[in-house]
Parts: structure tokens; sequence; C-alpha cells
């Protein structure tokens, strides 16, 4: 968490994934395996060895039929800015070895697999499971490690990945436009894998504090929650559901109280 | 010093440690302990991706008949990774999962690397590999064998898709053979062709304008779960300009209901007399287009035949289908019924479309009329946010094809599948009666060879069993897939197809009620396997045979006749990747059909089916017919489809089956949907195992309790128990195919099972 | 650990943290160094026989 | 060989045939476990029963306990060098003894632990000193080696050893400066036993776990500390029965295992209360700040309330009262009972704090997450048990480990 220079002009990227849109179709998780080199097992049914970066949850309101609704709740990496200093994620502040890293230019919390020794703190601290182990030796077989992109660096068994909000992307963007000699990033010139990969467009991302950016409208609007916002995780994932029982569902409530209505003292930066 | 045993001991021990601790003072324990780390950082198991210089390459998804666009990155030429071409006009960059796992299909376990030849007993697994030209040789002279002994109709050829020049290669080469049996597998779409075929005349793909529409009444089309072009529907739903109402109507909870702005829970089977009770109100409460309906439409009221016979109208008919009796038949309430019928006529741009889950199963032909005659009566034929039909298109030029007389002989022989017979005049294909007539023919089995394209019928006809039955006693099986798959598996050759990425191919694909959009997907990588193109495979074949087959293909190869059939089109598509054509008629074209009466027939005269031909044509509900006793199967179990998984004759990538949820498969074992009441009253409980029967074969199933789906109901989703392709997918789950079978429409001849009586018991 | 390793830096988290290692690990090493030492002294110094006061 | 001149003079030792036994036995159940630790080293983590819900399980477990149960080691240097009281040096020998094993056991299941051993050490190199997981590794290790500096002495004092002169010299000089290092070693171990408390109590996304702080440490950083000082002498005792149970000797004079067994009970006492505080304000303030309320943290059939009422009333309050009562403790029974549940409740703890953090599902839409223990997991627990048989065996039999035990058990 050291301080950089340019910490003025600092980013913040985040995402808005709009639920009303999502038809959990899993583009997102299709596109983020492609993108980052994701490994695949033979049984990949045990959610909780199985790596996905981002994994879409299907949630219901538990009425019985005909009542009965689904919702689709995508979860990648939250990023998390965390409480206090900035880069106090639950997951940053935990790691002996400085193996997972809150970037101050982009706030993206990054993960340095050849540091990682696996020791698991990380997955400890983050509420929400995004953090995945490779309990594996990945296998690509039949010739499939020649669709592996050199972007990304397929992961050894040992260690802890997770969504990196495509950072690799970030970095290709940024060498392109220093090329060109441009300061500033356009929106469409840095996409995550899964916002792109979305064929309904339900995933919105940009720099938050951006104001030409869309999501920094789309935060604000009525619609807008995080999940397990109580904790004071400070997420930069932001979500955007009508359905009172969806938001109700991302978080945790004592019987009188209603979301959104809960006084929230986590200091925003910026 | 003396050094006897005990001070050997002592020194040495303390050479030993003296040394181990020496050693630490040298740099060498440091730089091993560093070069260990090291090691386990760059472990030579774990591939290095190779860099290098980044293109892209667009080109057009053929995985499903979608016709999507695609953008391939490529690092040094190889393909890394397949996003969504954003001014494709198809899906504008929309990709469904299946499209994005597209490079698994390139590489992996299960790809057919080379022609191979059985060795063992069918499906056993055993292969030969053999040259191209020992299998080319070995195929075609079965081929020949059959036409000299004057018996070419006895070949037959089971394909994906009729669409685009490589169908119609095929198509060619079996009637310059001199076989009629070119079959094509079913599709929803048959029964809605057949429908407007019947209703206006016309011979064509239906195409239903979800662009434009902005009331859309579903009965059970899963739009957002695979249904019709699934990137351009998911684009629609993602981008609509003003927003639509999605009215889902089916008895599960799918993501389309899910996503749709009211779910209406039906009892299964009954969408026909609710199409039809919606008309009713719409017509009781005079809310139907009158210009529509009193201009360019026949037989809304009672009409004389030439006989001096008076037959009901459609209107007449609609009577008896009160929101009441609709409601004891659906389990629809009559004022819900009432209130989608006025909002469904009140709509500006409305439109009823059908065709369960992802569309395989084509249904009744009356639930295809019934829906039909909802469009009509809100006028909302061949026109934007309509319903139409295109044509056949005729963009390739193909030059006329002469046939010997054993070819001549052989195609006035009736088609093997009874599709275009008298009983089934308005059917093209019937691949679902294929089994049974084969497994019920005296002697030899009237199908001696036969040709697998794109399809794998022995995993999509419904009664697997039956089906493997009927190719247990066809003489020779030929795949062309590049994949191992269920038919390829029983095959007796494999001359595998390049994957879609290597393979040139014109895709055709109808976009809205009179546009056609004709992709090219062209390679984005040399042939990474022994594999040769179908079409190169099937002229090959021709000039083997020699004679008129071979004079029937003049071409070196597949590119060559499709730079000569595209003729001066083709310089055009190869550089933009696409071409449009538009079919739009002038406005009084677009409502003068092709029917006798030159209007759209409520009353489809043209039907005339061998049952009905004393009944009334009109559309009327009857109960579809369920296998199985009530007594012992209490249930009913339906197949359901989920973008998650293909169920047709492509199979789900490693990636796919990844993102499969632990409450569809668990381990190797399916989960079968079921409302908690329903389980409570059998004693099951969530996750626990349990014995599915119906009358056509039985599959361990865990359960899964879901608030989501009608009491009494019980669902499997398709595409899954695969038998072949790798461990990645094979023995996971069961094939809903394996437990329910065809229903033959004594009308059409298709398949309109929508499910089957199905009994469980926990073990 | 170490000043040179490319995490560290001079803020208080790391002057406390690593300062009280380092003073333990000196005290540690130090005490031993003298144990050693003192013992290698005794041992050629003529100071035989130590009491074991220490029982 | 004859083994005479190796066993420490004036006391008697069953025989060798008795002893190899009883050491075979040991080494078949060291071995089993050594087996599933190559096995684990060789396939990867693959071989436990954890899964991304439960990153931490039976290790990470067994790691809290045993270092809270060797914790009579630190304490028992702390009273004896620091406070003063003489009478533990005819404990403290066992007590380093048991703390040596604990920490060697509790490096060598965090070695097993993690995915990557053979880069562990990155958790020095490349330390992170926000990370209360680097403060363990840094003072466990440290303290380890001060531990070891205490064994060292003892062993020299084996009396083949004890005939080497520079050996002899050591031995004496390493007893001279022994304060020095006791000291080193309660500073090290009131870190890292707090800090072993603040890895679960800084988890601020894990509700269960989560604690206010004192300046940068979570209360659990104190409980953990305090608890470790009250129940490590509690096993030290325990174990101390047990050697005299299985040699059938008294080795210890009472009035030592009374004073220790005292200040024990006075310990686990205000820990409780201290526990109880925590408890409350948690319950009542910082969870429901978080959305939660008690019960929810409690309303799985396997973690229930009954478990918070164990580890509080039944494992804290209960055994404190028998020791800091003069009859409870005086009454053999009641001393037993005491110490086996005010170890088997620190164990309890360390259980809640590690496994049932991972248990407690954060989203209406999860379950609990059920965790069984693989095989090798239980081997590589087990290990440290039957390795810590062997250390104490061998001990026992060729060192002076009970000063009293010659004057106790006379031999003419």
């Amino acid at each position: 968490m050291k301080e950089k220079n340019n910490h003025k002009h600092a980013k913040r990227y985040g995402m808005v994934i709009d639920l009303d849109k999502c038809t959990g179709c899993g583009s997102c998780m299709v596109g983020c395996y492609s993108e980052n080199n994701i490994p695949f097992k033979t049984d990949e049914t045990n959610k909780l060895d199985s790596i996905n970066w981002i994994r879409v949850f299907k949630i219901t309101n538990n009425k019985p039929y005909p009542d009965t609704e689904i919702c689709y709740l995508p979860m990648p990496c939250m990023q998390c800015d965390g409480v206090g200093k900035h880069g106090h994620s639950p997951c940053v502040s935990v790691c002996p070895a400085v193996a997972t890293d809150y970037d101050l230019d982009t706030g993206i919390v990054s993960q340095i697999y050849t540091r990682c020794f696996g020791c698991r703190y990380c997955m400890a601290a983050c509420p929400y499971h995004a953090r995945k182990f490779n309990w594996w030796d990945p296998v690509w077989p039949a010739d499939m490690e020649k669709y592996l992109s050199p972007n990304v660096s397929p992961r050894m068994r040992g260690v802890v990945e997770k969504c990196s909000f495509c950072f690799h992307r970030y970095q290709l963007a940024r060498n392109k436009a220093y090329l060109e000699k441009r300061e500033e990033l356009a929106e469409d010139e840095y996409q995550t894998a899964c916002a792109e990969a979305c064929p309904t467009g339900a995933i919105t991302f940009g720099d938050l504090n951006n104001k030409s950016h869309a999501v920094h409208q789309l935060i604000k609007s009525p619609k807008a929650f995080r999940l397990l916002e109580r904790l004071k995780t400070n997420p930069k994932v932001y979500y955007l559901t009508s359905k009172n029982w969806v938001r109700r569902a991302g978080d945790n409530y004592l019987a009188h109280e209603e979301p959104g209505k809960i006084k929230n003292n986590i200091k925003e930066h910026h | 010093m003396k050094i006897d045993r005990r001070s050997f001991l002592t020194y040495g021990t303390a050479l030993v440690l003296g040394g181990a601790a020496g050693s630490m003072l040298s740099p060498a324990p440091w730089k091993l302990t560093d070069d260990v780390a090291i090691w386990t950082q760059n472990w030579p198991w774990t591939p290095v991706p190779e860099d290098g210089e980044v293109t892209y390459k667009p080109s057009v998804c053929t995985l499903c008949p979608g016709g999507c666009g695609i953008n391939v990155r490529l690092v040094n030429g190889r393909p890394v990774k397949i996003k969504g071409l954003k001014d494709h006009p198809v899906n504008k960059g929309s990709l469904c999962p299946m499209g994005i796992s597209g490079l698994q299909y390139l590489y992996g376990p299960s790809r057919v690397t080379s022609p191979l030849k059985r060795e063992g007993k069918r499906g056993e697994g055993k292969w030969k590999k053999v040259s191209w030209e020992e299998a080319l040789a070995a195929v075609t002279g079965k081929l020949a064998e059959l036409r000299a002994n004057g018996r070419p109709q006895s070949l037959a050829c089971i394909t994906g898709s009729d669409q685009g020049t490589i169908p119609n290669l095929i198509g060619r080469f079996l009637t310059a053979y001199g076989s009629p049996n070119y079959i094509r597998a079913a599709t929803a779409q048959d029964a809605i062709e057949q429908a407007i075929y019947l209703t206006q005349g016309k011979q064509g793909t239906p195409v239903p304008d979800i662009e434009n529409a902005n009331f859309i009444i579903s009965f059970g089309s899963g739009i957002l779960d695979g249904w019709g072009l699934p990137g351009r529907m998911f684009n629609l739903y993602g981008n609509q300009k003003t927003p639509k109402k999605i009215i889902q109507v089916e008895p599960r909870l799918s993501d389309t209901a899910a996503k749709a702005n009211q779910w209406i829970g039906i009892n299964p089977g009954t969408e026909t007399a609710l199409a039809l009770g919606l008309a009713h109100v719409i017509i009781k409460e005079s809310l139907y287009n009158k210009d529509f309906v009193e201009n360019c439409a026949f037989g809304f009221d009672e009409w004389t035949d030439e006989n001096g016979k008076t037959h009901d109208g459609f209107a007449t008919m609609a009577k008896g289908y009160t929101p009441k009796k609709v409601s004891q038949i659906t389990g629809i309430t009559p004022a819900k019924i009432k209130s989608l019928a006025r909002a469904f006529a009140r709509a500006s741009k409305p439109i009823a479309i059908n065709g369960r889950g992802h569309g395989a199963i084509p249904g009744s032909i009356d639930e295809s009329l019934a829906i039909q005659s909802l469009n009509a009566l809100v006028g909302n034929i061949n026109k934007t946010g309509g319903i139409s039909a295109i044509p056949d298109s005729n963009y390739a030029k193909w030059p006329e094809v002469n046939i010997d007389e054993i070819a001549s002989k052989g195609m006035q022989q009736p088609r093997i599948d009874g599709a275009g017979s008298e009983q089934f005049p308005n059917t093209r294909f019937l691949l679902n009666r294929l089994p049974e007539i084969i497994n019920s023919a005296q002697g030899e089995s009237p199908i001696q060879a036969l040709l697998v394209t794109d399809a794998n019928p022995m995993y999509t006809i419904p009664d697997t069993t039956a089906t493997k039955k009927a190719f247990d006693r066809i003489p020779l099986i030929v795949s062309f897939s590049p994949y191992m798959d269920e038919t390829a598996s029983y095959a007796d050759y494999i001359l595998p197809n390049h994957s879609y990425l290597e393979r040139l191919q014109d895709v055709p694909v109808a976009v809205g009620i009179s546009r056609q959009v004709i992709s090219l997907a062209q390679p984005v990588i040399q042939p990474a396997y022994d594999t040769k193109h179908v079409g190169d495979t099937f002229i090959h074949m021709a000039k083997s045979l020699g004679g008129f087959i071979s004079k029937a293909f003049p071409w070196d190869n597949y590119e060559g006749f499709l730079k000569e059939a595209l003729s001066d089109q083709w310089r055009k598509l190869k550089k933009k990747g696409m071409i449009e054509i538009d079919h739009t008629l002038p406005e009084p074209m677009a409502y003068t059909f092709n029917t006798v009466s030159t209007k759209f027939e409520f009353y489809p005269t043209a039907r005339n089916s061998a049952k009905q031909k004393e009944d009334s044509a009109l559309p009327a509900y009857t109960p579809v017919p369920i296998e199985g006793d009530t007594q012992r199967f209490q249930l009913v179990l339906i197949p359901y489809d989920s973008i998650r998984l293909v169920g047709g004759y492509m199979a789900n990538a490693p990636f796919m089956t990844k993102t499969v949820d632990d409450t569809v498969l668990k381990k190797q074992i399916g989960l079968l949907e079921i409302n908690p009441t329903t389980a409570r009253g059998l004693g099951l409980k969530e996750g626990n195992l349990a014995l599915l029967k119906t009358p056509k074969g039985e599959a361990t199933v865990k359960v899964h309790l879901y608030e989501g789906i009608m009491p009494g109901i019980i669902a499997l989703p398709r595409g899954l128990g695969h038998t072949a392709y790798s461990k990645y997918l094979a023995d996971k789950g069961c094939n809903t195919n394996t437990l329910i079978g065809s229903i033959e429409d004594p009308a059409s001849g298709l398949d309109m099972a929508w499910g089957i009586r199905a009994k469980l018991t926990r073990i | 650990m170490f000043p040179f390793c490319f995490e560290w830096s001079w803020d208080l988290g790391h002057i406390v943290f690593m300062g009280g290692l380092w003073y333990a690990l000196s005290i540690i090493g130090a005490g031993l160094t003298f144990a050693i030492v003192k013992s290698v002294f005794d041992c050629y110094g003529g100071h035989d026989d130590p009491d074991h006061g220490h029982h | 060989m004859n083994e005479t001149p190796l066993i420490p003079a004036g006391v008697k030792r069953c025989s060798k045939w008795q002893f190899s036994l009883w050491m075979a036995a040991a080494t078949a159940v060291l071995l089993w476990g050594v087996y599933a630790m190559f096995l684990i080293w060789y396939k990867g983590l693959n071989q436990t029963n954890m899964n991304d819900a439960y990153g931490f399980a039976l290790w990470i477990w067994a790691d809290l306990a045993i270092i809270a149960i060797g914790g009579g080691a630190f304490f028992s240097g702390f009273l004896t060098y620091i406070i003063g009281k003489k009478e533990l040096k005819n404990i403290i020998n066992f007590a380093v003894i048991i703390g040596f094993i604990c920490y060697s056991c509790a490096l060598l299941i965090l070695a097993i632990d993690i995915g990557q051993p053979l880069r562990g050490w990155f958790i020095f190199w490349h330390a992170n000193v926000h990370s209360m997981l680097t403060e363990v590794a840094f003072c466990l290790s440290c303290y380890f080696a001060v531990l070891t500096v205490e064994f060292i002495p003892l062993i020299l004092e084996n009396p083949k050893l004890d005939k080497k002169p520079f050996l002899h010299h050591l031995s004496h000089n390493m007893h001279g400066i022994m304060a020095i290092f006791a000291a080193t070693g309660v500073f090290l171990s009131f870190f890292h036993q707090g800090s072993l408390g603040g890895v679960a109590g800084v988890l601020y996304g894990r509700p269960f776990a989560f604690r206010e702080h004192i300046f940068i440490w979570p209360f659990t950083f104190f409980l953990f500390t305090w608890s470790a000082a009250a129940c490590g002498p509690c096993f030290t005792i325990l174990v101390t029965k047990i050697t005299e149970m299985i040699t059938r000797k008294k080795l210890v004079k009472d009035n030592v295992i009374q004073l220790f067994a005292k200040i024990s009970g006075w310990m686990i006492i205000t820990y409780i209360i201290a526990k109880t505080i925590d408890t409350i304000y948690w319950a009542f303030v910082t969870a429901p700040g978080m959305g939660f309320t008690l019960m929810d943290f409690y309303n799985d059939s396997t973690y229930n309330i009954g478990l918070l009422f164990a580890e509080i009333v039944i494992c804290g309050f209960i055994p404190g009262l028998i020791l800091i009562t003069k009859r409870g403790r005086e009454n053999s029974f009641l001393l037993m009972t005491a110490v086996i549940l005010a170890v088997i409740g620190v164990c309890l703890n360390r259980w809640v704090m590690v496994l049932q953090v991972m248990a407690v599902p954060l989203f209406s839409f999860n379950d609990w997450y059920t965790y069984m223990p693989s095989w090798q997991e239980v081997a590589t627990t087990i290990l440290p048990v039957a390795y810590g048989i062997i250390v104490i065996s061998l001990a026992y039999r060729y060192l002076p480990v009970f000063p009293q035990e010659k004057e106790l058990n006379p031999i003419d």
C-alpha cells in the first residue's frame, strides 16, 4: 500500500450491474474464463472448488408457486475500498506477503500469483467468497493450451486467484495511450471481459470518479445498492434493482430495518 | 588419537552438525532456497502462452443457426478469444455463452482429428485411423454398390439445417445420386412454417419481428433461454428503445419467465386452448383489427364452399372457448385470460409466438394455427412488429442438375419418413418418424446407408432406445462430425468436417419481417487436424461416383463452388463479411396471400390431411395425448431448456458445463425440479436420490425443490446425459430423450410431445 | 524484512514492527553468543567445576 | 548397547523393551501422519477437504489450539523469572518441553497448510507488517527459537552429554542468562498469542469474528493472550498428571501444582469475565450494526447456542471457580476436571474462532457451509500428538526433567 506520485488524478474503476437486465445466461462467466485463462476440471459442480472470478447466483424470493420470482446475481470481486484509509480492503490488509495489493491509481485489488504462497488468509477475510484457491494443477487437455491468452499468466497449483477487473486490459490500453501520447483513457478503451461479454448490456464499467463515465451517474440511482454494505467493505461493484426483496437479499437487516434507510457511515473517498 | 567406534560417532556427529552449521554461512543453502522458490513460480507443467502480434478476424458463429457475427482475437495467428462483432446486424456484439466458448470447439478431447474406421462393435469406441483416400474409397464404394443394385433411395442423409449452400450441396448430391431421403432435423419452425403455409399460402422461414414488437405473448418460447437467434434476442432484450411487455406463458419459471413482465403458469400442453380463449375474448369484445379481418382475411365468419356446404368460421368456433372453459383447461383464472386478451389486442404492436424452450420440438399444428390466427386477429401479419415468412433465398445460382435413370427412379420413390405423402402433404421432413419406420420394416432395413452431418440423431431424436435399435439395422452409418458425438461414436466411418472456425460457409439468417442477412463464415485458422470440409467431401464423393453425379458437381472444391454460385456477390461478401437482402413487398402485395382465397385464411382450406378431410380445418384444442397411465405414473415430466446447456446436435463446451449451477447438476447426477408441495407428498427432500421412471425409460436423479414449478410437474434440463464426447461432458445427468418419446401429430406427422407421465421414488 | 526489500518503507508500521523483531532477534543472538563464548572461556580457562546452583 | 549411562542418575526407568514397544506404537502413528504429510506436499492441498469457503479449517484450528495450550511455557517463564515464583522451577522444564513440542508442531502444520510450502519463507522476506499473520509468523518463529534455547540446557544435562566440558559449561551459562531469554519469550508470546487472536478479530468482512479495536488491536488480541496464559498452565498440569499416571510416580510436588493451578484459576476467571463482556458487546452492539442478531450466528444444528454456553460457562466459569477455591483444586478429581474443562474450553474457543467463522453464511441465499476433514488432514493433525508423546518419552527417560523426581521417588 505504498503511496504513489500520480495520486491526484487517481481513478476508481467500478462496475454497475443492472439486475433487472441480467438474464442469468452466464456469458460473463464464460467471457471471463476465456479472457483470464481460467482452467476447468471434469467435475465443476462443487462450486466451492470451482474457479470462477465471476459467478452468477440464482436467488429466489422463496414465495410459493405461482408468486415465485427469481433474480440472477453476478458476483465478481467487489474490489473493496475498505474502511478508513484508502486500500484497506478486507483481503489486502491481511495478506502476510503483500501478494495482493490495492492499486492507488485505479482502485483495483491485484493478486500476484508468484508471490502468493497459498496461506488463504485473504479467502477467510473476504465475505463475498470472491477469492478462489488453486486446489489442483491446471490442465488443458488435447491442445487446448493453444487458445490461452498471453496477457494473463496461467496460475500454478497452490495459490489464490480472483477477479482483477481485467487489469491486463487496463495496462494494454495504457500502453496504447502512452504511445499515442495521451494522458487519459476513453471509457470504451478499458472494459472488463464480463462487461464486454454481457449480451444484454447489464454490466457497465468505468471510472466512478469520472463524471463523464456512465457508472458515475448510475450509482446515484435510487435503485443502486452494494452487497454487504453494512460490513463497511466499501465495494466498487454496485447493483441496480427495482425489487425490494432482491435488495434485502443483498445485505443483512434486522427485522425492523428497511434497505436503503440505514444510515451508512462509510467514508466515501474523493 | 585412537579412533574407536564411540569417538567415531561423536566426532562424526560433530562434523555433520558443524558442516551443516558452516554451510549455512555459505551462499549455497540460500541460493538453493531462492532457486526452489523460483522453480515453483515457473513450474514446467504450467503452460506459458506464447506472446506475439495481435490481430482480429471477423467471422460468423455457426455453432447454432443464430448466425451471430464474431470477432476473433489472434496472437501470432493463434485464436485466443471470441467476442461479439459490434456492427453485425444480427447480434450487434451480443453473444451467448456457447459462442464465447467457441475456442473449446476448436481444440479439445472430443474432436475427431482424422478419418476413423470402426474396429470394434458399434459404439464400443475402438477406432482405426485411416487415410482420407481409404475412408472415402470405402464409403463411395458402398454408395456405388447401392446404386448398382438399383436402390439409391435406400441412402438417407440427416442434416441439422437446410439453410445455406452446404445443406443444398448435400441435397443436390442426394438428388443426383437418386435418393429423396434428405432429412433435416426437426425444429419448432416446422409447425409454424406449416401454419403460415396453410393460412398464407407462403412457404418460407417464419420470422417474428421481436425487434419492433412491443407486446409479446410467448407460449413457452425461451426468448432469453436460447430460442430463435439467441445472440440477437439477448441484444434486443438489453437494448430496448421503447420498453417491451413480455408475457411468458409456461408451467415453469424459466429465465425468460423471470425476466418477463408477467409470468403466467399454465397447465402444460394447453397453450392452444389459451390462444383460442384469448381469441374468444378479443372477438367477443370486438377488439380485433377490423380492417385486416374484413379486407384481408377469409374464414373468419361462416362460409360456404363450392359444393354448398357451410363451414364454421373462426369466430363461430372461438365462441366455444369461453374464459370459464379455458380456465378449466389451462388453470389460468378467467380474469387473467380476459385482461391478457385485452392488453394484447390494445397494444400497438402485439405479437404471439410459440416453440417451447429452444424450439426443438415442433408441437401441434393446431397450436401454431391458433397462435397465427391470434396474430391475424390483431392484424400484424407481414408488417413491422408482426410475423412473416421469408422465402428460401436464391442468392446462390445453381446450375441445372441432370440425373441418370437410376437416380430418376430412386427420386420417384416416396420419402422414407412419409413427409410430403398424402398423409402429411404439407410437411417437409419427419425425422421423428424414422426410427419407428426402420424398426417396423419387414426384412432388410429400408435404409442401407446413412450419412449424418451437423446432426446428432442418436442424442436428439426422442426415445433413444428406439433410435439405437433402428440404427443397429442400418448397415452403414457415416458421420461427418468434427466431434465424437453420440452418432459419430456409433458410426462405421467418421469423415470429420473442419470445426466451425476452420471452415468456409455462407450463413443466411432472417432478421426482420423482410430482411435477410447472408454472412460469410471465414476460416480464422488453418485446419488444426487431418479434417476435410464437408462440402469438399461431398464433391469428392460425387466425383468418385462418376457419371451424372460427377457432372452435377463441376467444381474443384466447395470454395470454387461458392465463388461461382455467388458470382458478383462473392467479392462483396468476402470483403464486408455479409450482405443484406431486402424482401420487402409493396403494401398491397404484403396483404395479398397465395391461398386459394388470396386472403389470410382463418379457415385453412389447404389443410386436407387424411384425418381431417371430413372435419373442420379450423384450429381446435384437443388435448395432446401423453404417454403413460395416470395410475402408475402420477407426475408429469417436462423437459426444459437453458442457455447454459446445449440441447441440440452440438453439445456443451467444458466452459459451459462449468457455468451450470449445482442445482442442475451435482457430480454426475442431474437434478430434477419439483415443487416443494409435490415433493412433500412423495416424502422427498432437497438432494434426495430418486428413481425417475417413465414409459420410455428410467434414470437416477437428485431432487431439487423449486417453488417456480407447477405442483405435479417435474422438470429435467435438455442437454445433459451425453454418452459420448469426452469426460468433461459424458455421463453427466440424463438425456431427456431417453425418457420421452415422440407423439405424432396426426395432421402433420410432426412431434408434438411436450412431456410424459412419470413416477418418482426415493432410493 | 530488510530495508532493501521493495515492500519496505520507512513508515511507523515498519519501524515499530521490524524494530521489535530485530530487537528480539538481537537479544536472542547476543545471549547465545555470550553463552557460547563464555563456555569456551570457561572450558579452557580452568574453571573446571561450576556448581549446579541452578537446580 | 547399554543405555544406563544415558539415563540420569538416581532415577528409575522402565525396561528397554517396554520403552521400545511404547515408542514403536507412537512411531507407527507418527509415520501415518508423515505419510499423509508427504502425500499433501506431493499432490497438493486437493488432498484435504478444505474448499474456497473453508480456506482455514482443521489445521488452523490445530495450530491455534496447540499454541494456546502450549502457552504454559511462556506463562511459567513469566511467573518464574519475572514475577519470581521460584516454586515453579520444578515444573518449568516440563512446560518448556510441552511448549517446544507445541510450537514445533504449529510450524510444521503451517508448512503443510500453505499451498506453496517451498516459498513459504516469503512471509518473512516479503513481510506485510500490517497483517496479523505476519506478526504470528515472526513471533512464532522467534519464540520457537527461544524455546529451543530454553530446551538446549536441559538436553545438555543428559549425563552423557554433561560429561563434555564444553557442553557442561554451555548448559550452565545458558541457565545463567535464562531470565533474559524468558523475558524475550514472554514479549514474543504476548504478541503472537495476541496476533493469533487478531487473525480472526480483524476480519471486518466476517461479522462472527470481527471485534471492536483498541488502537490497532481487536479485543480478541487480548483475549487470546489472556486465555493462553490462563489455560496453558492447565495443559501443563494435565500432561504432568498424565505422565505421573503412566510412569506411576509422583514427579512434581503438590504445592507446585497447587500454586500453578491457583494462578491459572484466577487467570481463567478474569479471562472469562472479559470474554463475557466482549461477547455481550459484540452480540448487542457490533453484530447488530452489521445487520446480524446473535441467533443468526447460532441457528445451525451444529453451530448452536449450546456451543457458546459450553465455552463460557461449562469450560470457563466452572474450571475457573474450581481452581480459585482451595478445596476445589486440592481435590484431585475436581482439579483434573477443571484442567480438562479449561483445555477443552480454550480449544473450543479456537475452534469457533476458526471454523464457525467460515461456516456462518453471510447472505440469506446461502446455507451454512459444511466441512468434514479428510483422513490426510486428520492424520497430520494427530501427527503432533504422536510426536509429542515421543519427545516427552525421550525427554523423560534421558533428561532430568523433573528436579523433584529423585526426592519424591528415592531408589535404594
